[in-house]
């Protein structure tokens, strides 16, 4: 059993927020999702106050080893979640963390209240990776800015509060520590890195519909494990370590960063039972490579 | 809707054809549900996807399963960069990553209507398994194919009768593919309609459709990272506002659904 | 020919410091090399005041798509740059950058005298991805410190400064406006990417001698090109973009995002000529795909 | 030390052979100068160069030159990752992209000294060629040279009349090839040492050739990125202190020069 800020997980593999829909995913492969299910919590996408759309397309774009996304955090707003999502998403056999974002101090208060009373949500996640409407910077990027933000959420939930950090920024450490400062739980590492994909065919023209999106996949693992060791090494407060892990050899490495925990995000898509296989590997790994008890996970039952 | 398997499973590739410019691949699928018509596979070179000089591919690819049997799952592909290209590679004895039956697929025509199947290139791959069981169940299912030239033409072989169109007129009728559907719909307006094909064909179908008010599904492609509703990536806008994920609301989507239907 | 801030370049294609060393070069590949010369100008690796061995290997380890070095900047220091290796840089067919850093402002300031007179040296090229002695951080990183460092830089050469932008800052264009705003003649960028290279066999230690170090190569292109695109439409200077440029449809790329040259690194290691080859390939890029005059560019003699 | 051709060029591999574990390639050079021996290549595959699970590998890797001949060069590999996996794979007709001939290769012995090489694994291939030229030259080349297990001594067919060590025992001396070294040296101490193999080995011949005070170059690997002395990644430690790029000062250096031979 691992202890992640209160939550007890199975074993210490869970997804990146936006990288998986379990109940897309319960439609597509039916119930062996649930008999098998890769995860030792489920990290919501991103939810915001109003539902929003998302960017238009094209939102994906191949890179040697990466992916560049343009989501845009479509979602069905914080009424559409509560009432359509969290029930079904209540159902999995998993902790639930919730991921939120939002633009202005008031509009993460209105959600992290909102989110306050439903048991269902064993954590909330928040996504400060948002670009910050004055500056067009991460909220997150700006120490200061992220501590004053925190300080008037950490008061309005009893949930855990896990802070995503964005990787967007020239001390990751800093905003970490003004993050534990100011009430954070645990941080949880690293979002996409700020990136553009030009036309395939017209190299003057964006590809993405949105004009610039994030790098994720095994393209970023390097600069990841930079920034949680960074981190782990600053802070107390558990860490959730995520960036291009695609292996049990890669989970023990963020593990042996610092991180209590490690998420998969783009290896899903590849395999939407990765973490399975990724969490078979990291056990039989750690068994024969005998790395610190602490890292020790339980096999899959699969 | 078949549900998939849980999780990649890795195929032998048992055929490799050339058919024209195109490859048909079948591998048989031991642990696989059979697909319904219109369903897609995300599929993967087992060996040596990635890499090379642009380092890609990286994701899987998705194919719309062509047909179904005791032989196995057959794809019908065309080289447009590096995945098909790697995937067109793959000969007997070669392991296939495969994900699926994913989607949605088409639905019958409503009683008194007869399927009018109308394919563009590579697109004709979900309109064979799909006249396969309309026949098999009785009902009429002509097929209208367009290609760029009588060598990618072989590949109407796949289905049964068509009446084929290519641009440069080499075999069958000079021109598109939708002039064969417009005088279908001249000769017999009670039609349904089912379509796959290029986006600039995909959108003629659907104005066609709105302005003759019949009723079309499309199978759509659009770039996919999962193919099993986790990204996000795939959406098409709908005409109501907002967007459908292709690989979950579709890939075969109502006509009247789509706002339009986005060039590649 | 290409105007780079006074340089009268033939080609847009540079070398990125510390990826190439012509005098290495010359004694592999012979004559063969001069005739053939695949830069318009040649950046020389960074010297620094003082001669420095470098990191203790391993300094280097492979990652999807990308390289992660920890170089350390070896260097025969100012004088032995001056005394032995200028007569040599000087004898190649393309004008020369000296790329230099220090720690210091008083460091830089006694680099650039020392240049100042020496004709040969066409341009100065400020690396200030050096990490900050008291903050660890990059001096670069902080568009304060780096303005304050220019200003002392400045004065003190009649050469063109060129200031090598580190990526790894929350806001690049505000430090390229800095940089800009401080007498910078131009600015160039992407240097690696802060990373981490775990042991391959044991993931608890690290791989490469100096702990960490920096990523390069295709992995970065993405982060390269928002980096560039958001400097050049920020700042009037000319840019230098560079990060993973492995074809002539990448220097496209770089180019159309505002760049005035562009610079191959890693990519060299892979093929000494593959510059030449990307300039080929850029110009029939160019032809084919008629992008705006302004990126014409000569076709290599060869 | 051959000066080599400007640029990557892609040569197109001849044979395969299999030599125990080990894979000798030979693929013809026509535009390449004849190689020094000690002189080494990049080598990677001109198809399918990365990618697979780990994406590796993407850098070329340096390979001893075996032998060069009118058949080509050859060289002897042996699998201990992506890249060499990858271009073991290789066969007739497939592109091998190269760059070299490389670096700094053997000096031979001072008139008086006898040249005893001594092989290590896959680094006996420069001792081959080594041995050659020596023999050619009407000189004494005596070759000691050590490997895990029997299968793996098949190897030593590729130089004349070697003395072999095993560390399994299963062929020729039950022990370690430096053992061998010695009794050579205690038998007649004027020799020249010329060593390539696993740093455990060569750092004990280091030590050795020091404490005999006979002189020794070591054919040295390293990890590298580009074989031409652009990246400084490819350092060893000098005994005065600093680092010598094994590349270009490189790959054999004298022993007496080193501080030590860093482990892999
Ligand atoms: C549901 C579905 C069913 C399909 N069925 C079939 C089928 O039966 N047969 C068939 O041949 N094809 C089918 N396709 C299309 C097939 O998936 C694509 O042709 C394939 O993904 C192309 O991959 P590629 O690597 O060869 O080409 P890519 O290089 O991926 O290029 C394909 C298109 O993607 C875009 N593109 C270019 N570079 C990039 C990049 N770096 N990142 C993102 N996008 C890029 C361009 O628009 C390009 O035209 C189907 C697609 C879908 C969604
Ligand atoms: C001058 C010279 C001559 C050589 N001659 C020969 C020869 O004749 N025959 C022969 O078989 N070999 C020879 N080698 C060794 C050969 O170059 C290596 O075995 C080869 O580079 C291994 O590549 P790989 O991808 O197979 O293995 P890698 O995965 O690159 O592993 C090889 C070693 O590199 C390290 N490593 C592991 N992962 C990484 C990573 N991600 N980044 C960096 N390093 C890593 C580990 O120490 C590992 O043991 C020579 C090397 C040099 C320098
Ligand atoms: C398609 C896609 C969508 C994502 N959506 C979100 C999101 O809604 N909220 C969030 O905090 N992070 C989001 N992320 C970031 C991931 O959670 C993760 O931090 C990042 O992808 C790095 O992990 P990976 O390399 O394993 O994918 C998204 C990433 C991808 C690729
Ligand atoms: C091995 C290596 C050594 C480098 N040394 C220097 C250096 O001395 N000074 C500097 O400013 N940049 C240095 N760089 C950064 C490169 O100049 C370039 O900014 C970076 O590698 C991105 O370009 P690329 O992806 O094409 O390699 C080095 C990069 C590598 C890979
Ligand atoms: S392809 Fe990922 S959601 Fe459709
Ligand atoms: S391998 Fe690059 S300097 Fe030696």
């Amino acid at each position: 059993m691992i202890d992640l800020c209160g939550l007890a997980l199975e074993h210490p593999i869970l997804n990146g927020s936006g990288t998986y829909d379990a109940i897309a995913a319960r439609r597509a492969f039916g119930d062996a999702l649930l008999d098998a299910f890769p995860f030792s919590a489920f990290v919501s996408k991103t939810i915001t106050l109003e539902p929003r759309a998302g960017n238009p397309p094209p939102r994906l774009y191949e890179t040697p080893a990466g992916l560049v996304n343009s989501i845009g955090l479509p979602n069905k707003g914080l009424r559409g979640y509560v009432e359509e999502d969290l029930p079904q998403l209540a159902a999995l056999p998993v902790p639930l963390v919730t991921n939120v974002m939002g633009s202005t101090a008031a509009e993460l208060v209105a959600l992290v209240e909102a989110l306050d009373d439903r048991d269902d949500v064993a954590a909330i996640e928040l996504n400060v990776s948002c670009p910050n409407v004055r500056t067009g910077l991460d909220i997150g990027s700006d120490p200061d800015e992220l501590a004053a933000v925190l300080r008037a959420v950490r008061p309005r939930t009893r949930r855990p509060l896990v802070v995503k950090l964005t990787p967007n920024t020239a001390d990751v450490a800093r905003t970490a520590q003004a993050a534990e400062d100011a009430g954070a739980d645990a941080v949880s590492l690293i979002n996409t890195l700020r990136a553009y994909a030009p036309h395939p065919r017209r190299p003057a023209s964006p590809w993405l519909g949105a004009g610039a999106g994030g790098l994720s996949g095994p393209a970023v693992r390097a600069v990841a494990l930079a920034q949680v060791r960074a981190v782990a090494a600053r802070v107390a407060v558990p860490v959730v370590g995520m960036g291009g892990i695609q292996t049990g050899a890669h989970a023990a490495q963020f593990l042996s960063a610092g991180a209590t925990a490690v998420a998969v995000g783009t290896e899903s898509f590849r395999d939407p039972a990765a973490a399975t296989r990724i969490r078979r590997e990291l056990h039989d790994f750690l068994a024969k490579s005998g790395v610190s008890r602490s890292m020790a996970v339980h096999t899959p039952d699969s | 809707m078949s549900v998939a398997p849980f999780g990649r499973r890795t195929l032998a590739v048992a055929q490799r054809r050339a058919l024209g410019p195109y490859v048909a691949l079948t591998a048989p699928d031991p642990d696989g549900p059979a697909p319904e018509p219109g369903q897609f596979y995300m599929l993967a070179a087992a060996q040596r996807w990635g890499g090379g000089d642009d380092e890609r591919p990286f994701l899987p690819r998705a194919f719309s399963v062509m047909r179904a049997g005791p032989a196995g799952l057959e794809f019908l592909l065309e080289v447009v960069g590096p995945g098909t290209a790697r995937l067109c590679e793959l000969g007997p004895g070669d392991g296939l990553h495969v994900v699926g039956p994913l989607g949605l697929g088409f639905d019958p025509p409503d009683e008194g209507r007869r399927a009018l199947l109308c394919g563009g290139g590579a697109g004709i791959a979900p309109l064979a398994i799909w006249q396969d069981a309309l026949l098999a169940a009785g009902r009429p299912a002509a097929a209208l194919i367009g290609f760029r030239d009588g060598a990618h033409a072989r590949a109407g072989v796949l289905l049964a009768n068509p009446r084929v169109a290519t641009d440069d007129g080499s075999t069958g009728h000079h021109g598109l593919v939708t002039e064969l559907l417009e005088s279908e719909l001249d000769a017999d307006p009670d039609a349904a309609i089912y379509a796959c094909g290029p986006p600039a064909m995909l959108e003629a179908v659907r104005a066609l459709a709105a302005r003759r008010a019949v009723p079309a599904q499309l199978a759509l492609e659009a770039g996919m990272a999962c193919g099993f509703g986790a990204c996000f990536g795939c959406v098409v806008p709908l005409a109501g506002g907002g967007y459908a994920r292709t690989c979950v609301d579709g890939p075969v989507l109502d006509a009247a659904a789509l706002a339009e239907v986005p060039a590649a």
